[in-house]
């Protein structure tokens, strides 16, 4: 499939995009330097930054989610790239500059992990106040080395409602470690992305194949199948999930459904459906939903789906308000 | 004339490890895609490029600090695991003093540093699949003959060498790190990406230095 | 290009959708009927209703936009397909026994016209107090009979805002007129999309081939030329706009970008950079917008761009609260 | 025996009619893609079988209810702008009086009077290239055997005649009503996707009634 998009200058593309994006949410975000999307109008001192970090290209992204309620910074890469180092090191230098020290969430990339390392090294020796949140819910892979998908968007709502109500970074990071420890995913494709820089698709999925297990962008995953019905996978793919995450009847659970691009919502109502039965038919009880594109794999098509155990504080913090480009809960 | 090199040697072996990389920066991505997100070409191609710039700046800077600083300006563009990686390498070649010149024996006490450097952010081992196939022995190609006496561009050639088998052996394995670990069996028969670019960054070293005794 | 998507039983996909739909957002709507989206908690009595139709498809579509501040119900038809008119009568006769008077907004497309013709004049038989505004505003076709494309969602939120301040129904109409006739929308893709009913693409676009003047479904337009970059395209299809709608320095203008389905808000984003360099080196005033996918066209690559003319009124209007599952103003 | 229709003539005339349509779902799909959004073939079909199955419902009341009855619940399920106009269409055939039996000429001014609640819905009239293009000339064929004394049966043959040139002709004119009508010269050489199903639905309802009659 050859690639067809609105792009100019590959080289460009990164700049131009975070500069599009600032000027379509000026309400909400600007850019700090070349690379940090901030609060337009930032946290009051003295309360916990939520400050994260990845490649571009997903958009919207992490950087989708800056305002308040949830993330104060996001670090952005080039495409499919995480950003450099010395980038994150500056953008924590301002967040800790403003506030009660600060929350560091990383997916779990290696290019993530290790700019994340260094940058961690190197503020600690300055003597800055930083915990570093990782998440890793793909259980796509064994336990121990998961990536993370979009459950980090479920991390950047709890822990940012905790911080913009006033909690220590103590606080915020141990709710940040409980939404991360409790949550699950799963990403299937029927189609792979082109690459917008290389302009190549990464690899071909045959005309009836879907393959679960995808990561995030677009790299293959490892369960080639023929292609199925929205409720056939559904079920396949929430049963993995509530197996990995080991829920029973009578616990309370948070679902994502996360469009990896080209996929409509329609299908994602249809998945949505059957999840909604079956978690019905086993008597979990489903009490929060999220159904849209949040960290998207350019133009793939399929989708990510997420499964969380909630408690009553979790659910809180999933309700408080927050106001983003493309999150917000009144 | 006694076996050194200054500025303009680093200089041109950066050069030449970035035209080395560049013409096949293409293949690199389709490396990548494998189990990978198919970019490699295009960070390690931003990588090297940042590299060269800086070895190509005006300043009279010992070679330990313009390879510090230039390793962090690779940390500063980003892009991806190998970039973090190469940045932290170049940059711990500055750890150890070079001057303004330096001989073999220098020259490979820093490649040592740069790789303690790197050992300390990736558990990678050589036989993980990942660009430390082809950068372990290169550098251990070069403490080995920079200890028995060897010449520079002997000792280069050398390390071009050992990364290029290194590289090349990779095709055997799986992947155990980078994105690519969790593809299993499905990475065997194709060689690790990251490795691929250390074998050509090498091979650039040591045939700018190469041409340059030739002269 | 075979058709890949996460569905079930053809015949059963707009009921499963809308049953999938709903249960994601209990907290803003319910079904009413087989088809007939409602606000899950009505509009106090003695305010106007307002009432949407349109066929299914489009997700998040018409019915994403029914919440506070926004829409009372939206009547849903098969893909594609205008609701039957005996569904449309029905709705809005629930809506008219509510409230003080319905407002109807009809996107300018034969069969949803005809049906909301047929319900209007039965609904004018009984004597129920409701007034029709049709949005027709696509300038790919000549003026008089232009087809209704996204710019329906902005005389959702202002018409609706006035109707949720407790507007009269002649007020709400008269604002939903000021809208409508001040906004002007283009459509352009690069691929087009698979029905999902017959599984096939309404036509193919050469490989490096795009089309400027598609319709809502697909429909073929009328500019077919060779890709262009983002800000090639962004330039051709906002001057075509500026000067159809005849604006001048000084004016104060909204802009909507509508992603069709597969293409990027990374690429939304570069096109709305492009308009907004334009706007400026214009002098035109870009107070507001709005970037995403409203109204999509399956998984057609490509993208609407909405240009309209705003005044104070209108502005305050848009700038109202909103609370829907796909567009919420804090 | 004399010359009239009942409801179980009714009965086969739609399910012919049926039967004709879904066996070219496909083409008329694919005649929508030409300038419209490719879904008649499906929205058609969902029409022609609420037809048959409202005229398969026990009751036993008059013709022209059942009918009105019928194209009301075309109304009801929707599908674009062909199931309204059909659905107004069938309903319109009941706005006249016709017993539980009804000679040609009653027939015939049911078509009529579907034909005019039609007329009311859009301002399409032959040479648009929409479904009026069968539509007019087959009522029009209708009325003129009735008026000259013909059998219903073949009454119903010159309107399936009619229609079918109707429809024919649309090849050769440019789309000006329906979502075609932004394509212009685009739609030229291929035929209207209503108008083809129209030809189709009157097709249906000769064969049936010359079927009957040769029993
Ligand atoms: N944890 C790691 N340790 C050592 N090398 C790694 C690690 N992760 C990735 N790599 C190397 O990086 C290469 C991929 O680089 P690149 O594609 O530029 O970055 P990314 O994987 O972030 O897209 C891999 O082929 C591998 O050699
Ligand atoms: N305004 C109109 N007047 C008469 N016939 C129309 C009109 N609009 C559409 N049609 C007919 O409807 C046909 C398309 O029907 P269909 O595809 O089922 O509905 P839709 O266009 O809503 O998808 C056209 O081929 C044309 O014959
Ligand atoms: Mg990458
Ligand atoms: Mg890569
Ligand atoms: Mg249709
Ligand atoms: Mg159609």
């Amino acid at each position: 499939m050859r690639m067809k998009k609105f792009i100019n200058d590959p080289r460009q593309l990164t700049a131009e995009l975070l500069e599009g994006f600032t000027l379509a949410f000026p309400r909400h975000v600007r850019l700090s330097g070349t690379s940090a999307i901030v609060r337009a109008t930032p946290k009051p001192a003295g309360m916990v930054r939520m400050v994260t970090l990845g490649g571009s290209g997903h958009e919207p992204g992490l950087s989708g989610f800056v305002g308040r309620g949830m993330l104060d910074a996001s670090i952005a890469g080039e495409i499919f790239a995480a950003p450099g180092a010395v980038k994150c090191i500056e953008a924590i230098r301002d967040a800790c500059a403003g506030g009660e020290g600060t929350l560091l969430i990383v997916l779990n990339h290696a290019g993530d992990v290790l700019a994340a390392n260094i940058a961690m090294q190197a503020v600690d020796r300055e003597g800055l106040n930083v915990k570093m949140v990782l998440t890793e819910e793909d259980i796509s892979s064994s336990v121990g080395d998961r990536r993370g998908l979009v459950g980090c968007v479920a991390v950047y709502k709890v822990a940012g409602a905790a911080a913009e109500a006033g909690a220590s970074l103590e606080r915020c990071f141990e709710v940040a470690q409980r939404m991360a420890g409790n949550m699950r995913t799963l990403a299937v494709a029927v189609r792979t992305a082109t690459n917008p820089v290389t302009g190549q698709p990464i690899f071909e999925l045959g005309e009836d194949e879907m393959e679960i297990g995808m990561g995030q962008h677009g790299e293959a995953g490892t369960g080639r199948m023929r292609l199925k019905s929205a409720n056939q996978t559904a079920e396949i793919m929430l049963d993995q999930l509530l197996t990995d995450l080991a829920v029973s009847a009578d616990e309370e659970v948070l679902v994502i459904l996360n469009g990896a691009g080209a996929t409509t919502l329609m299908e994602l109502y249809l998945v949505f459906r059957r999840v909604a039965q079956a978690l019905e038919a086993k008597s979990i009880r489903l009490v929060r939903s999220a159904i849209g594109e949040f960290i998207t794999t350019q133009e793939q098509a399929g989708f990510q789906m997420m499964i969380a155990r909630m408690d009553k504080e979790l659910i809180e913090l999933w309700d408080a308000p927050a106001d983003t480009p493309f999150f917000k809960m009144p | 004339m006694s076996d050194v090199i200054c500025i303009f040697d680093l200089r041109r072996m950066f050069t030449h490890a970035a035209e080395q990389i560049r013409h096949e920066s293409e293949l690199l991505s389709q490396l990548d895609c494998v189990g990978g997100d198919g970019d490699h070409g295009t960070t390690i191609v931003r990588a090297m490029e940042m590299l060269e710039y800086e070895m190509n700046a005006k300043s009279d800077r010992p070679l330990d600090v313009r390879l510090r600083d230039a390793g962090w300006s690779v940390l500063g563009v980003g892009g991806g695991a190998s970039s973090a990686l190469l940045g932290t390498f170049i940059a711990g070649m500055g750890d150890v003093e070079l001057g303004r010149e330096c001989d073999c024996k220098r020259l490979a006490a820093g490649f040592a540093s740069g790789l303690r450097a790197v050992e300390k952010q990736t558990k990678a081992k050589p036989g993980d699949k990942t660009m430390m196939d082809a950068l372990v022995p290169a550098v251990q190609a070069i403490e080995a003959a920079a200890g028995s006496g060897e010449s520079i561009a002997r000792a280069l050639k050398l390390a071009a060498d050992a990364a290029r088998s290194g590289a090349e052996a990779t095709k055997k394995m799986i992947a155990r790190y980078g994105r690519a670990k969790f593809l299993g069996e499905r990475t065997l028969g194709s060689a690790d990406a990251g490795a691929t670019s250390i074998a050509l960054l090498f091979q650039g070293f040591s045939t700018a230095f190469a041409k340059q005794k030739e002269v």
